[in-house]
């Protein structure tokens, strides 16, 4: 039994203390969201809650909270109960895999920050569950009963289809190059070496564009579309339910910044830092640091395109994600495999 | 406990293959065979295959069930169940007990399990990356080669509708 | 017509340099302290124009009756048809007078196609804005809050004092 | 035949017709406002002035007879005379009249009644000019003068076209009315000690062209472009003049008459007008009831029949007295008759010729009830005027009275014994438009839409049938009689036609075979005269 508690007890307060993290961060990033899409257009954004409009987060979850949940007679109601589940649990699932920091060494026992440490297949792992997010869209879309709704979801369900191809095809250099499926393994090989940014320049482009169609963010958030699909997929939801939409969509976007980071931003390393010199505690505790403000920068980057950019046409998504990301991941596949197999490039662990 | 839990997996993946089977509503139906594969996966992973249950969940849950439902969504069945003759409903019973029966009885005559100690690397990554590209590469080019065949063959065949 | 497509360059058909020009832009805004247009309403207020049309107020003539003859000339022109008008009979030189005159501000769409109508200028879209209330029946303005509304604030019904030849409503 | 060409036509005269009615035939639009076809010729207004070739100066064309000229003198070879409405003199001398008509005019339009249908306002629009060149304070007459009990004057707004005084002249040969004073300060007034007071005055509100003469019942009330107008039939009296009714959100305003040479010509009565006023006060119920001891319940219309037909297995109903009106049209004679044989007994029914008052000249008819002639008609018998009624109810357990107030309308010496027998009665079914004194006395009463509220036919005393029409829409649980009888006989499980005038006319056109090739088209505008006439 003691055998459980050593491993279910640190993995308990790990995934307390991420999901805190997390559905904070969520909250913050919409604030984030109307406070940095003010500043772009000469305005304050949200200030009369809270000092700054701090707790605007709140009285948005309040809100939703207090807001009727309207069930269309039209739905299909088991589906339709369960749609937004779909969205958020695969989102906030991912965050198990990623490693967000070094490790803490409490009492002679040295705990990695990172939920599932024994996990050597993590990317797998983490695309996987990304795959299973659409199912979020497509039942809420579907069960709404609504023409609008199911246009949405058929829009973002061949979306995610469509750009799923580029994801894995950029990834696939950074798992040859370091050898290893595991993030740890990745971030570890980027240790001491050019962050994959730099040497996966053509794939970094690609899974970065792939991403935001992934997550459903301008310029690709055709599941919605006020001129001509309302809502999308979400038009029939209220209260909390749409707020459990929100939520996977700004987790979502969390997720794909610690994507982001891990893969080729190097995760919680910096250059010439050693986390080790720091302690047994503060080195943990800093890296875990580092990788979030890594995050936070990538957040920031994900409303400075939405308010920058506008959305693309249906037509030009597709072309893009066929006819350009996915011929560019080849070639990138190519090169990469190229430059390792004839010019013995990559980390050999 | 891990045996328990490998139980409950696959009474889900039971009750998942149940509900394809028996759901009126084919939306719905194609949800069960996800949640179905879906569990499927997760019964590699608990048999130590995890990269397998993971492909699994990607490529069948992750893709081919999502195009499948996507499919459904867009032809419009998903309003209504097909109607069934009763014919067609008498056989599909009698056909289901019969298979219940042989497997029943397959599962009655069968040996008590033998369970063989493997060693770690037994279904890791490696091992079936030597095994794919060293032992069966030529059936693995082979039925890429057919996938790809099948795939241009289904693109001419769709110009054609089109067109 | 036929539209001139300008030819890009392979760089450009990236979409690239226009997508960082973009973000420059908009980053470039984030700074700019000083110059944020936001009007943070309750405390700081927007200066009307003179023509602003607000809610619409009956007004007051010289004799301390109200200026309507009742003709109905708005209650016909009101697209919304949020104007009801019960006509009477009066010793007053002007014959006739609103008996009931209800404004149902919850259709009022402010177009001022009243004011514009009204041949004896009673009716008048004043600077007011803010009629919100938490009873749509209470947004059905009655004769004699349409009249307080157009009198200026010490003359509140109980009060009531002529204009003077220099009060504009 | 003289030959007349007014502008580019040509119409062939009789002798000593004048322009403005062969103009009026030939559909060319001269401006008029005191020539009336029913009322002599004045020549007063101007309005009407045209250019005819070789007369030195303008012309009214009300007043200008056409005659032959001898072939020699024929202008331009052929005609006898040659006008002009469009020409330079004519359109000045348009002009001229209406700007001096207006010199003297208030511009109160946003307050006058007559604005909307004011011939003023059209012709100025048509014919005047846009501005005034008047610059001087007009003359101010005296304005709301009570000249009768109905009408009120406004000597500034009148034109003094002299219609309204030729009315009382020549229509209702009263003459109440003259014009006094002189030049710009003339106006209409009654003879002193003399009120205009004869029964058709509001019609000298009617053919004022302006809005000079207004009845005090409508003044004020509504502007008329907010008026939806039905065209329909007066109930008050046998002669059933041509009406229009005049409703604003459900309440009738007004009554007017339509033109119909064969029934009214141009006019109707002040007792019919007041109708208006009459239909305010009738206590109206909306809903079916059926009193108990315990007093009045009422229910909606669907859940009345199931209860109804309860009672009625309880009490006998299978001979009862049967009072019908000369009030129901037609079709609801027609669903009384079947009624009668399906569940009365085959019960004739009395329709009571209730009357007061005597005929007149014009058109006031003693018999108050409009559709007297249609009961004989359909086989209903008509009593003798003002039946005892009480009478009628002798030895009888039950009763049916449709559309009557029999307490109101008894004599005095009969009012008792009347209510007495009434009480009397096991079972009294009454279904009237209101709930009358007799409908309080009844066990059941079946609310039946009132005579404005009801498509219908009926026949006036000298057999002209005219279709009235629905002015408002009534309660859903009202019905026309007729509608009543369908639900009653689906209820008492029979064949039964379907609700609606439609279905019930066609009932009526199997009993009256002179309507049997006629549609309702036939029927509109102004009615048919069925060949069998009465009187």
């Amino acid at each position: 039994m003691n055998a459980w508690l050593a491993i279910l007890l640190p993995a308990a307060i790990k995934i307390v203390v991420i999901l805190a993290i997390v559905l904070t961060g969520v909250a913050y990033t919409t604030l984030a969201e109307r406070k940095v899409s003010a500043w772009m257009q000469d305005r304050k954004g949200p200030n009369r809650v809270g000092p700054f409009g701090l707790l605007q987060p709140v009285a948005d979850g309040m809100k939703f909270f207090f807001k009727e949940d309207i069930t269309p007679r039209q739905a299909y109601k088991p589906v339709y109960l369960l749609a937004p589940l779909c969205t958020l649990v695969p989102a906030l699932v991912t965050f198990s895999v990623i490693p967000f920091g070094t490790e803490i060494t409490v009492a002679g026992k040295s705990y990695p920050l990172w939920i599932a440490p024994g996990m050597d297949l993590g990317l797998l792992f983490l695309l996987s569950i990304s795959s299973l997010a659409i199912y979020g869209i497509i039942l809420g879309g579907w069960s709404s009963g609504n023409k609008y709704s199911i246009f949405g979801a058929l829009r973002g369900a061949s979306q995610v289809v469509s750009y799923e191809l580029g994801v894995g095809l950029s990834l696939l250099t950074v798992v040859i190059w370091s050898g290893s499926f595991g993030l740890q393994d990745i971030v570890n090989a980027q240790k001491g070496h050019p962050w994959f940014f730099l040497t996966h320049f053509l794939g970094f482009i690609v899974f970065l564009v792939a991403i935001f169609a992934e997550t459903n963010r301008l310029p690709f958030d055709l599941p919605e579309g006020e001129s001509e699909i309302v809502g999308g997929y979400h038009t029939e939801y209220s209260g909390l339910r749409f707020a459990m939409f929100f939520m996977g969509e700004y987790a979502n976007m969390i997720t794909a910044s610690a994507l982001l980071v891990t893969l080729f931003f190097g995760g919680w390393n910096l250059p010439f830092v050693d986390w080790a010199k720091f302690g047994p505690i503060w080195g943990g505790v800093l890296s875990a640091a580092v990788f979030f403000t890594k995050i936070a920068f990538f957040l920031f980057f994900f409303i400075w395109v939405r308010w920058t950019l506008p959305r693309f046409r249906y037509d030009q998504l597709m072309n893009i994600g066929w006819k350009r990301l996915f011929p560019l991941a080849l070639a990138n596949l190519l090169l990469m495999t190229t430059l390792m197999v004839f010019f013995g490039f990559g980390v050999k662990q | 406990m891990m045996l328990w839990i490998f139980f409950a997996v696959a009474f889900v993946a039971f009750l998942g293959a149940l509900g394809l089977v028996f759901h009126s509503n084919p939306m719905v139906a194609g949800l069960c065979m996800a949640v179905a594969m879906v569990a499927q996966g997760c019964l590699y992973m608990l048999l130590h295959v995890p990269f397998l249950g993971f492909f699994q969940i990607i490529i069948y849950a992750g893709a081919v069930m999502v195009m499948a439902v996507f499919i459904i969504m867009a032809h419009g069945m998903a309003e209504q169940g097909q109607e069934v003759s009763l014919t067609q409903t008498v056989a599909t019973y009698v056909a289901a007990v019969l298979f219940l029966v042989q497997a029943l009885r397959a599962v009655w005559n069968a040996a008590p399990p033998a369970f063989t100690e493997v060693d770690r690397a037994f279904g890791s990554l490696q091992q079936f990356g030597n095994l794919l590209v060293e032992h069966y590469a030529v059936p693995f080019e082979l039925a890429s080669l057919v996938l790809l065949t099948a795939m241009v063959g289904a693109v001419v065949m769709a110009r054609r509708i089109w067109e | 017509m036929k539209l001139q497509r300008p030819k890009l360059t392979w760089w450009e058909r990236t979409y690239f340099p226009a997508i960082l020009q973009g973000l420059a832009i908009t980053f470039r805004h984030i700074p700019r302290i000083k110059k944020r247009v936001t009007l943070e309403y309750p405390e700081v207020r927007w200066e009307l124009p003179k023509k602003y049309r607000g809610a619409p107020v009956l007004l007051t003539g010289l004799d301390g009756h109200e200026k309507c003859t009742s003709c109905k000339l708005c209650q016909f022109i009101c697209p919304p048809r949020a104007i009801n008008i019960v006509a009477g009979e009066t010793d007053l030189a002007k014959e006739k007078f609103p008996r009931e005159f209800t404004i149902d501000m919850g259709l009022c769409i402010f177009c001022g196609y009243c004011q514009e109508v009204c041949p004896v200028e009673a009716i008048w879209l004043k600077d007011e804005y803010e009629l919100a209330d938490y009873d749509r029946t209470r947004l059905i303005y009655t004769k004699e809050e349409l009249l307080a509304r157009g009198r200026k604030p010490p003359y509140l019904p109980g009060k009531e004092k002529p204009l003077t030849e220099g009060d504009k409503p | 035949m003289p030959l007349l060409k007014i502008d580019d036509q040509e119409i062939e005269v009789k002798a000593g017709e004048t322009v403005l009615s062969a103009a009026l035939r030939c559909g060319i639009a001269i401006p008029y406002y005191c020539y009336h076809p029913a009322l002599s010729i004045a020549g007063q207004c101007r309005m009407c002035l045209v250019e005819v070739k070789g007369a030195p100066k303008p012309l009214t064309a009300c007043s200008t007879a056409v005659t032959s000229l001898p072939p020699d003198k024929k202008m331009d070879g052929k005609y006898d005379m040659v006008v002009s409405t469009k020409s330079e003199i004519a359109r000045k001398a348009q002009r001229s009249v209406l700007e001096f008509l207006l010199l003297n005019h208030p511009l109160d339009c946003p307050i006058c009644d007559q604005a909307g249908e004011c011939q003023l306002q059209e012709y100025s629009y048509t014919y005047g000019n846009s501005s005034s060149r008047f610059d001087f304070e007009k003359i101010h007459g005296p304005k709301r003068v009570e000249i009768g009990a109905h009408v009120v004057y406004d000597s500034e707004r009148c034109i003094k076209c002299t219609r309204c005084i030729r009315f009382c002249e020549e229509i209702t040969k009263t003459g109440e009315l003259t014009l006094v004073e002189r030049g710009a300060h003339a106006r209409v007034d009654t003879f002193p000690g003399r009120k205009l007071d004869n029964p058709y005055s509001v019609c000298t509100v009617d053919i004022c062209p302006v809005g000079a003469l207004t009845s005090k019942e409508f003044r004020f009330k509504e502007r008329v472009w907010f008026l939806q107008s039905a065209n329909s039939v007066c109930p008050e009296c046998s002669r059933g003049c041509s009406v229009r009714y005049d409703t604003y959100k459900g309440d009738v305003l007004r009554l007017v008459p339509r033109e119909n040479p064969e029934v009214n010509g141009f006019w109707m009565c002040d007792y019919g007008r007041l109708l208006s006023e009459r239909i305010k006060e009738l206590p109206r119920r909306d809903r079916p009831g059926i009193r108990t001891e315990k007093g009045w319940t009422f229910y909606t219309f669907e859940a009345f029949w199931p209860i109804f037909m309860e009672k009625l297995k309880k009490e006998d109903l299978s001979s009862p007295a049967a009072i019908v009106s000369g009030r129901m049209t037609l079709e609801e004679m027609a669903a009384y008759k079947l009624l009668a044989g399906k569940a009365l007994g085959g019960a004739a029914g009395v329709a009571l010729n209730v009357a007061s008052g005597q005929d007149d000249s014009l058109l006031i008819r003693r018999e108050r009830r409009p559709n007297l002639y249609g009961a004989r008609m359909m086989g209903i018998g008509v009593s003798e005027e003002n039946p005892d009624v009480a009478a009628l109810l002798k030895n009888k357990r039950s009763a049916l009275i449709i559309r009557e107030d029999v307490v109101k309308d008894a004599a005095e010496s009969q009012k008792a014994a009347l209510v007495k027998a009434l009480q009397g009665l096991g079972l009294l079914i009454v279904a009237d438009d209101a709930f009358t004194a007799t409908a309080e006395l009844a066990h059941v009463y079946i609310p039946l839409t009132a005579w404005h509220e009801m498509e219908g036919t009926t026949v006036n005393f000298k057999g002209h049938l005219q279709k009235t029409a629905r002015a408002v829409m009534p309660p859903r649980n009202r019905k026309p009689f007729h509608d009543a009888v369908s639900a009653w006989l689906a209820a008492a499980g029979g064949q039964a036609p379907e609700a609606g005038f439609a279905a019930w006319f066609a009932e009526v056109k199997k009993a009256v075979p002179e309507l049997a090739d006629k549609s309702l088209r036939d029927l509109l505008p102004r009615g048919i005269k069925l060949k069998e006439a009465a009187p």
